[in-house]
Order: structure tokens, then C-alpha cells, then sequence
């Protein structure tokens, strides 16, 4: 599954986007961000606040509760701050 | 509808002319621009860095303009959005609405603005003197985009 | 403030410009552009003659953008209003806004409109194939307009 | 005192402007628009339906009952069509 990153969670992360193998447990968007939280300081610095992590799913804005089953791409995010 | 996203300003009067050459049903077009400003509300900035989730941007640009035309009736809609460095002064977005009628094309340019404002994947940097941050972004933006539901 | 009553065309890019120009305060600019529509509600029409009060247009003009100002925090305003002998697609009215946000330019616009089209001293008469008559004015300009009262 | 006339109400009097001298008893606008009325066919049928004519007291718009007290130029005009 391709994980992408933006704005101060992507430079938290050090990366822009990874592929990554998900256990059959991580079901929803926020068993995900627990999953990635655990991986390495980067990643709990980057979700230590998990209420102002955003995220999409094939390009869609989601709830943490948005079920994977047949994601391709996922997004993190902070709140927009575009216009 | 045209949707835009780039480095390079633009022109609003070519853009509003692209939407209303040669047509006689556009009684009114309302433009938006919005603009990097020199201050916020804690200093002074030396310019903004716009990142956005390509692809996503211009999906969900879409999404909101086609919920516009359910909405309104509307005879063109165009929103240019630029990304990377902006100094202040320089150009941020651009909202061009047409209608037969005034009241449809101001809607329009203030709904699309909420809405870009609050869920369309672009994020600023501010480069203040000696240092960079991300804009947060605020409570009223989210207020005014829900207005709309 | 910028006021004209004119024949000539205007170019929007270049009013907007005007007010913008080397200013880092202002972080929004809304445009409101009226254009003469082909068609009205009972049959195509061929061109629209605007017939105004000279000295009263203006001072009605700048009694409202004076109001719109006590109302929201402008950093610029220009309106423009034609008159003479109009064609179908081209533009009778300009009005340009500009504040640090949105909403403040936004709301002006409209006010602005609303106002325009029922109290500055503005007459049209269309023109039809052999036939040309006064335009009745609107009840629903009259509600917009009151509105903001 | 100057009248001045606009759009549709011009064409039926069949001038832009004029010169008048009232009478003492015409001391309102709409005392004023009987007294023209009364002066021939063409401001009879300007002013054959007093409700949809407006009036402006030097450059402001007033109400039929506004007095002509003070008042340089009062112009007569139908309802606004402009914007």
C-alpha cells in the first residue's frame, strides 16, 4: 500500500512516500496511524497528535474510521490551509 | 469549467475574457483573488511556500465545482490555484464565477473560496526573517465552509 | 476611492492592478463585472442604451461606498458604471473590492450591486429589432437591496 | 427652481431640464407633481401614475412628503434600472 506524506507530517517523517505491508489487524485509517505511530520516533513525532492528522484515501478525505479495504494510496496530512 | 494549478501568476482579465468571449448568456462574472499579505497577525513575512497532494488538489477542485453548478446556476466556473514560493503582493488563487445573474455568481466565488479554504489539500509555510513555519489553519475558515452543508 | 462614469470599455486587469500595486496589506480582491446579455426574460434584445444624472450618479456612488466602508474594513474600492449605447457580451459595471480577507470583500461586492441597482439614478432602455422600450425595475433588486438596511 | 427630467418621463414631457417659478402653496414634492400634472397633456401623462415616479431633492432621493424648502434643482425620474 503507497503512503503518502505533506506539510510538517511529511517532514516530521523525512519522507514524501513509502510502500509499506500491513498487518491483517490494521483495518481503518486510525488502526494505521497507531501502527505507524509505533515504528520509530519520526513517526510517533509526526502522530503524537493524532486529532490534527488528516487523511484521504485514493485522493478522498476520510474519517479516521474509513475502512483500507481497497485502498491504493493514502494520504496524511495537517488541516488545509490552501486559498 | 477550467481548474489550474501552477508556479506562474496569472491574469485575471485573460481569464475572465476566456470564460466570456463570444457569449452573450453571461449577465454577471465575480472574480476572487486572493493575495500573500506582508503581515499576519503576529509580524511580518518574507514570503509563503505552497505545497499541495498533486492530483488530489485538482480532483477535489473539481469535486467542489461541480457541487457549485448543483447548487447554482452557473455558465463558467475557473479556479487557478498557484504552489510553490509567493512573495508578499503576489497572487495566491483565483476564482472567476459566471452567471445570467449577479446573486448565483457571488454565491458561487464565496462557497468555492470556503471550501478551498478548508478541504482542498494545500498547505502554507510562512518564511518569517530567520525562520520558517507551518500556517495552522484557523476556526473561522471551518465556520465559514459550513455555512454551506 | 475610485468613481467613473464613462462610454469607453474598461480593463479590469488594470483597475485591479491600480489598486494592488506595491500594497503587501491587502490579502483579497473581489470583482464584480455586469455584462449587457443578449437575451432577457421575453425575447433577444440587440443592445441596451444607459441613460444616467450626471453630478447625482457620482454622489450616490460615493455615499454608498462611503457606507460600505463603515460597514467593513475596505482597503480599496473602485466602481465604474457605463453609459450610452451597450451591445450584447459587452460590460456595463465594474465594481472591485479589496480587504485584508475575504469576507470583508466579498460581502462589500455585494452590497455594492445591490445598491447600484436601485439607487444610483441609471436608466436602460432596450433596443429590439424595430422596437425599444425602459427597463422596469426589479422587485427582487428591491429585496436585495433591503436586505442590508 | 431647475427641474430636471430622466428616462421615460423626459420623453413624455419632451424636455431635459426647465426653469419653473411655484407658487406659494406648492411647498412639497408631491404638491409639486399635482402642479405639473396640471400644466398640459405631456406632464399629465408623466406624471399619470404619481407611485412610480421618484424624485431627488439636489442629488438625494426624498420621499413624496419631503419639502422643497431650501431646494435648487429636484429632478424627476422613474425607478432605478442600473448596476
Amino acid at each position: 500500500m503507497k503512503l503518502l506524506y505533506f506539510a510538517w507530517i511529511r517532514e516530521r517523517i523525512g519522507k514524501e512516500q513509502e510502500d509499506v505491508e500491513l498487518p491483517a489487524d490494521v483495518k481503518t485509517v486510525e488502526d494505521l496511524v497507531s501502527w505507524l505511530a509505533a515504528r520509530g520516533d519520526e513517526y510517533a513525532h509526526a502522530f503524537a497528535n493524532p486529532k490534527v492528522v488528516r487523511a484521504a484515501i485514493d485522493r478522498h478525505h476520510v474519517k479516521p474510521d474509513a475502512s483500507l479495504t481497497g485502498a491504493r494510496e493514502i494520504a496524511f496530512f495537517p488541516p488545509m490551509t490552501g486559498g | 469549467m477550467t481548474i489550474r494549478l501552477q508556479r506562474e501568476a496569472f491574469d485575471i482579465g485573460r481569464e475572465i475574457d476566456a470564460m466570456t468571449r463570444g457569449r452573450t448568456d453571461i449577465g454577471a462574472v465575480v472574480t476572487f483573488t486572493g493575495i500573500c499579505r506582508g503581515t499576519e497577525d503576529d509580524g511580518p513575512i518574507a514570503a509563503l511556500t505552497l505545497e499541495h497532494y498533486p492530483g488530489m488538489a485538482e480532483e477535489e477542485i473539481a469535486r467542489h465545482i461541480a457541487e457549485a453548478e448543483r447548487r447554482w446556476p452557473l455558465l463558467g466556473v475557473t479556479v487557478i490555484h498557484r504552489y510553490g514560493r509567493i512573495e508578499p503582493g503576489e497572487t495566491i488563487v483565483l476564482v472567476v464565477t459566471a452567471s445570467s445573474h449577479r446573486q448565483a455568481a457571488f454565491a458561487a466565488g464565496e462557497f468555492l473560496m470556503d471550501y478551498l479554504k478548508t478541504r482542498a489539500p494545500f498547505w502554507k509555510r510562512e518564511e518569517r526573517t530567520g525562520d520558517t513555519r507551518w500556517v495552522e489553519a484557523k476556526d473561522d475558515d471551518d465556520e465559514a465552509a459550513a455555512r454551506w452543508r
